[in-house]
């Protein structure tokens, strides 16, 4: 049976290149109207070690990384001897003669084994030897059956800036790659069907989805200091801000930039910040501020592998209650956690209204998974003009006013006061992080009152009726009837989504709840879905189950079991749908998935 | 700086809320100078924003005419730099103690020098923590008693403007709450300066420092003035900052480069290209969006 | 009737010396064998506003501050004309004519004025004011109608460095206020009744209790930046740590604390520190990282009125969700909350015992009312040698070993490895916050391994099983067939059983369930216990209820009813029982509470 | 410190794990000098702890056999100080890189050098973020392009030598890591000064700092030592500090202190007044506490 999905994988070690052979691909691929899903599974090391990146390529839009492995591209002896025993019959594994010299004579059944001469193909090699990757894709794309001009325009206009020699280089390597394929290998049996050029697909991870995000919502200066899987948004931000009037600024570390955050968005722009669990830890205390001095300001926390510095490259959803529980004392606050490239996108334009309507500071949780995937989208749904800016009710010029002293913390029915910006004459206030009354004096100093510190508590908290009343209620996907209700959260929206598909298949009804919001929670909604469930599983790359945990605090519900992954490797659709039917076997309440396929496994001389 | 035309007194820069300082707390004085600098240069109370971090001096916001925020504990630099960043025409002064300062907020300040943000930064130090109710501050001297060291402080106090100096500083002064004529000229020189300004000010604390107290101050305190020390010398100005302890206590003008750096606003190509990044207009059309979209296409 | 049990308060300005007075009246009772509760009402301010320090007197221990006003002592004009409403038929009012000068011409029914002529019962008024308050504790010592060697003997020992003179001026002045009052006043009509003195009291309070648990439990370095109502620690320490072989250290900040703690602990001592919210959350980093490297260290974090700088000098139980959340990722962590002050002393032997034993960070939740109030307790209760100190499976010296490779993180069935410290022979490792091995080798880098990050992950978080069943659960105290069961956790268990004891008293049966262990918590103990409850209500001294989120996420209990108080004075019996009986009227499921008496309020005048 | 009386060689002094730098990275050379100056030095692997933060650089405690924390990022020196007043007979070694230790673990360091922490504090300077892939640091040159600073970096680096004197540090020196016979000797000093050492490490990063090579470094390098720098003259050390830049880049000893001050662990009652605090029984009894108690009564 011709595939119609297919899932290439290209191990090496990190230098090798591997992330922009994979770009190159990538877009050749979507240009030519195909669309992927592809994830690289790196570790926490600039050179040497091993990279593993998947793409999973189909007619349709890949929500995950797919389960199997149909085609390899081996940079490295390591690679070939982990990975080709997981190639599925049909598929093929390519590699260069001159980097893997003990090839085996043949590959597992029905795997073709395609060793290609690189250094003949390409004499530059032995100076530039990253070049095996351009041939190794010239190759594969002859091997996939798809016509070349989809890598020939990429490189094309990779080396644009480096001019016709580079990009003659270049092609003539692929092209070498590819003709070498076509004449030694047999294709693969594939039901890929490039589309017409004018149906092209943009290639996006979910940080560079954040990046545009903050350009649509008009933001003027994104803050940040480097962290992984953080960094990917800052190092879009310096590449591209200053062209949009985005100013880029890296300070000395987390506390400075949340502070600068806030400081920027006080004084009446949009800022942004970005960080991971660990930086976040560092900017807790400036939560707490903005959310008692009404300032909004907006973070984007991608988790990583945790606890502490953890897996620096590898994926989890390990920090919902360091989010939650961030600062000291109770204020208002917007914790989201988006669920794939597009809801990047929105999701910072969303919560930047929300965030200066309600004037409180906002948390978009992601993760390595979502912020660091590349896939396809239509980049016709990415609108940059609605939904429209909405600032909230800001005061950026004198309005004449009526001779009324202004209030900055004016106590309102939906708690909201208007906020006046530093510069407007007329509204002169202080800001400050002490409890104060409505006209922004202390009352946590000798105009101690408790009654009004309690309006003024009840004040800000009444916020976040409004707020909630404003989100869209999470919706159940899927059939009504299912024997099982999945519920997730962010960013495994794409898998759970594919599991839910495999299961219909085999048979077993299965529907899905992924939860957006996380605070405010849609508490009553939710709980009004699931009592129709007839056996809930959570499904969360956490050790703890966090969702768990805050969908009980909030419903009572208790989940009927629990399929989590705390391996640092992101959840395939089989993982989930093993858990499902051990569950529904009565064989456990809480399946623990890992991914211990030989090609992810790495042993170490011991220390001593 | 925008200067209002308008006449602006001291009294201008006065809020309705009576200070909360002890009777006789320094830091009277600091408020006392910074409303007469403010009104001698006619710097109008909404173009300025007083940014501070938590202590008894961090409070002076609220007693201070203008816009304010009154931060974290050893944040106000970074507020003052989002601040200043985001609307170049304020006029920004961060404030605080020598415990927000120097110790928790050390790192904020000597990054700050470098980046050169255009901020003037009053630290009132009072070589103690006085909201903390008096435990031992990165300024006091060695051997001073305190809840926190009650046999003496063993740790070799901070020389901030010796770390200002090796930062990079380009306006480096340290003044006497005591003495307001001459701090209000140097704030004056530094709201002036375009680019990290700090102004150190012993500001005695009477409740919780029993050692360095207005007298003990009048006693040791020379004049760079009088002195005929050359602001435009560094190595002078290192010289002079090195100078602490029971002797003498130098105050004045350090250092001022002749030749200043340009502060950041002027380097950071955004910032530097147009009015205030808070006046230009937000939003953008999907026309102007799509070069960056094609180019991940 | 005569009173057993009254309330004095005492009212001025910050500077007017009302803490040492309060000391003193304290100290006066205890030694003739009479129970105290005070606590103060205090501001952020160092000179001026208002200080309201009451003082609970009766022969049996107050668990409270109480609920009314007996006795007034007004220090200046404004304490009088704020308080003087509230006192009790049978109570007194206080005060030096000199401060006081518009004095009404009588009080409330029943409650006899009591002018004092200080500048002339005590001339050196006029150099030394704060004498006034030894005048007057004198006369109000009168009043109440106690033998005057309790003041004698207190200021005798109080000012025994100082010199005769100076015991003589004051102990003059005491006396001279006792015999005036004694000559012109009434006596208060009360059964109280001094104690033979061989059964004295200590005067302690909450923070005093943990330095003292701290020397009980062998810690030999207190590490702390200042920070109100956790600086109190830091005071007794520099004091008294010395003298019994305790270094005390002020670092830089919070982030250094916690480091540093965490560095001392690893080196095998045992060293504790302490804050308040905004200090702990950026301690939450290391927090973290601690549970990474399995490196025992106990913080005290005291909790006061928050969000962000807040109420620094209020009280509130307002952190258990930044405690819960501390640091990202999932990681073995214990958290307690003491229920009075000999718990206080108690929690930190057990609490240092367990964080060795299981290798992980511990956080002691208080508050300012617990760690600030004052009041008697037996000093023989406070046991320095009981529980023994036990330092878990720690290497200390070269054990000759069997020549197999010491493994610092060795997969054991309880998940503890032992802990080698730095300095013995043959047991190097390097403590690493990345995901490791058993060996203390990376697995975040180039040796990343999916099998042995999820092992590793339930190696650490298998401590908690074991950690919880050592960890007694919550009892319920009162009748089992209560009407209603009153949930609270941590300080609130005194004011709970007072006012458990009140509604019985109305007839209203009661029980009382204080959770002091919140995590590990005990889910299925509690959920039993209030499973046979008929009305469940939460009794917390926060906004948000994060004590009954935290029970239902642990349970799916809900409470049906809620109890809260937020304004920053603590709870009196009073507003309990109130609460009850407005929730078992069904007049409300949340009742919020707050001290608006006169005496509380303080106006201020506009900021612009 | 306590030396060991047998045979200790550099290899003495190697983990089994062979360190995961890029092939030549300036660390291998800073790694391979401590090597060699522990075991010229005879201490003991077990009697050293080596504490990291976060970054390249700070993998380096994997690689040295001894005991060690690699800790957070920006703390490796307050987890040191615990250690160190802890169980003073350790030599306690803080180590990590430019971003770690200038950036946003700042603080600590000039904290750390007014106590006079006697630890030995070690900085891969490589002027760039390395682990996390290239983005400007506190030490980047003017108009260095970085992932984060495409068009060049705007901030003045930091002078850490100058902040080091500033701040009152007794031993303040820089090595290349080009130049292991040099660091080497810079290293011993370093370990034998009881207090706060500073050891600079100009160590190129060869991946993300295409600037800072070592043929750069090679071209510029100047050693003190052979300028007849006289290492106890503290303004000479400042001015020798001032200079960097394009022109010229100064390794050796800038400065040790003639009279250096006692370190804290001398000065701390409790620590100066026996062994090791990690040495101490534990445990009071009932009777020694009691006098704790009469206080309260
Ligand atoms: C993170 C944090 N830690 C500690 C505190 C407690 N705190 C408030 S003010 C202060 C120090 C005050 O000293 P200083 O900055 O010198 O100001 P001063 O009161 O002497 O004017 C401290 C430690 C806090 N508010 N936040
Ligand atoms: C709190 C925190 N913020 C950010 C990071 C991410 N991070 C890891 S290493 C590093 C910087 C590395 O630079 P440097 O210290 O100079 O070391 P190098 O890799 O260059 O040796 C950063 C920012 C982190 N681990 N923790
Ligand atoms: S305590 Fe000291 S610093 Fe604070 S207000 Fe009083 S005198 Fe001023
Ligand atoms: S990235 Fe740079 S600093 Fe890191 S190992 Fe490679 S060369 Fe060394
Ligand atoms: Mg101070
Ligand atoms: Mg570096």
């Amino acid at each position: 049976m011709a595939l119609d999905d297919l899932v290439v994988g290209i191990g090496g070690a990190a230098g090798d290149g591997i992330a922009s052979a994979g770009d190159t691909l990538a877009l050749a691929l979507a240009r030519q109207g195909l669309r992927i899903y592809a994830y690289n599974s790196y570790q926490s090391v600039v050179r040497g070690g091993r990279i593993w990146l998947r793409m999973r390529i189909a007619n349709r839009q890949p929500l995950s990384p797919g389960n199997v492995l149909n085609a390899l591209v081996a940079l490295n002896q390591e690679a070939l001897d982990l990975h080709l025993q997981e190639i599925q019959p049909g598929g093929a594994a390519l590699f260069n003669t001159h980097r893997v010299r003990r090839a085996p004579e043949k590959g597992p059944d029905g795997v073709q084994l395609c060793p290609i001469p690189v250094p003949d193909l390409a004499p530059v090699y032995k100076d530039l030897p990253v070049i095996q990757n351009t041939v190794l894709i010239g190759a594969l794309y002859a091997i996939m059956g798809l016509p070349f001009d989809g890598v020939e325009s990429v490189l094309e206009s990779t080396f644009a800036r480096k001019g016709q020699k580079v990009i003659d280089m270049n092609v003539g390597a692929a092209r070498a790659g590819y003709d070498y394929a076509a004449e030694h290998f047999q294709k693969m049996e594939l039901a890929l069907k490039p589309q017409p050029t004018q149906k092209r697909y943009a290639v996006m991870t979910g940080n560079e989805a954040f990046g545009l995000g903050a350009v649509a919502a008009g933001v003027r200066m994104y803050v940040a200091y480097p962290m992984t899987p953080a960094s990917g948004i800052l190092h879009w931000m310096a590449a591209h801000g200053p062209a949009v009037g985005i100013s880029v600024r890296q300070p000395e570390d987390e506390i400075a930039v949340m502070n600068m955050a806030i400081g920027a968005n006080h004084a009446g722009i949009r800022c942004m910040c970005g960080t991971s669990g660990g930086g976040f830890a560092l900017m807790t205390e400036a939560m707490g501020m903005a959310g008692m001095i009404e300032t909004p300001v907006v973070c984007i926390e991608v988790q990583r592998g945790g606890p502490s510095t953890g897996l620096p490259t590898k994926t989890e959803q390990g920090d919902l209650f360091q989010v939650f529980g961030a600062g000291q004392g109770d204020y208002p606050r917007l914790i989201v956690a988006p669920t794939n490239v597009y809801d990047c996108f929105e999701t910072v334009k969303e919560v930047f209204n929300l965030a200066e309507k309600y004037q409180l500071p906002a948390v978009i949780l992601s993760d390595l998974l979502l912020s660091e995937h590349h896939e396809t989208v239509e980049p016709d749904r990415f609108d940059f003009e609605n939904p429209p800016i909405d600032r909230g009710e800001l005061i950026t010029e004198a309005n004449g006013g009526d001779g009324e002293a202004y209030l900055r913390y004016k106590i309102t029915e939906t708690g909201v006061s208007p906020r006046a910006i530093p510069g407007v004459p007329g509204h002169l206030y202080v800001a400050p992080t002490d409890e104060h009354d409505e006209d922004g004096v202390l009352i946590s100093d000798i105009y101690t009152d408790p009654v009004r510190r309690k309006r003024m508590m009840e004040k800000r908290m009444r916020k976040m009726v409004y707020l909630k009343n404003e989100l869209p209620p999470p919706r159940l996907e899927g059939p009504a009837d299912a024997e099982v209700t999945l519920v997730g959260w962010g960013s495994t929206w794409g898998v759970i989504r594919e599991a839910v598909e495999a299961l219909a298949a085999e048979g077993i009804k299965v529907n899905h709840l992924q939860i957006k919001y996380i605070v405010p929670f849609h508490g009553e909604e939710v709980a009004q879905i699931l009592s129709k469930a007839k056996k809930i599983i959570m499904v969360e790359q956490n050790f703890g189950g966090q969702l768990a945990r805050h969908l009980r605090s909030e419903t009572g519900i208790k989940a009927d079991g629990h399929i989590r992954k705390y391996d640092g490797e992101p959840f395939e659709p089989k993982h989930i749908v093993a858990g499902v039917k051990r569950i529904l076997a009565g064989e456990e309440e809480l399946v623990t998935c890992v991914s211990d396929e030989p090609g992810w496994r790495y042993d170490h001389p011991s220390f001593v | 700086m925008a200067t209002a035309t308008v006449e602006l007194k001291p009294k201008d820069y006065k809020s309705n809320i009576p200070p909360d300082w002890c009777p006789g707390c320094g830091d009277f004085g600091v408020l006392n100078a910074l409303q007469r600098a403010c009104s001698e240069l006619k710097i109008a109370p909404h173009e300025i924003v007083v940014v501070s971090g938590i202590g008894c001096s961090s409070n002076l916001p609220g007693f201070f005419r203008a816009y304010g925020v009154h931060g974290l504990h050893g944040r106000p630099i970074p507020v003052a730099t989002g601040i200043k960043l985001a609307n170049k025409d304020l006029t920004v002064i961060a404030t605080g103690g020598d415990g927000d300062g120097y110790g928790i907020g050390l790192s904020h300040m000597i990054h700050a020098i470098r980046r050169n943000v255009n901020i003037t930064y009053i630290v009132m130090n009072n070589q103690i923590y006085g909201l903390t109710t008096g435990q031992v501050s990165p300024t006091s001297l060695l051997n001073m008693k305190t809840k926190s060291t009650p046999k003496g402080n063993i740790e070799l106090p901070i020389n901030p403007l010796m770390l200002a100096l090796a930062a990079g500083c380009d306006y480096v002064a340290r003044g006497f709450s005591g003495d307001i004529k001459h701090l209000t000229e140097l704030y004056k020189g530094a709201l002036q300066h375009r680019g990290f300004a700090l102004v150190d000010v012993f500001s005695p604390c009477v409740t919780f420092n029993r050692y360095n107290t207005y007298d003990w101050f009048r006693q040791r305190i020379k004049k760079l003035e009088d002195k005929g020390h050359d602001p435009t010398d560094f190595v002078a100005a290192m010289e002079e900052a090195k100078k602490v302890g029971d002797e003498e206590v130098t105050i004045g003008l350090f250092y001022r480069n002749p030749n200043p750096r340009p502060p950041l606003e002027d380097l950071d190509e955004v910032i530097a290209s147009g009015p205030p990044l808070v006046k230009r207009p937000l939003g953008i059309t999907n026309a102007e969006a799509r070069p960056l979209l094609e180019e991940l296409m």
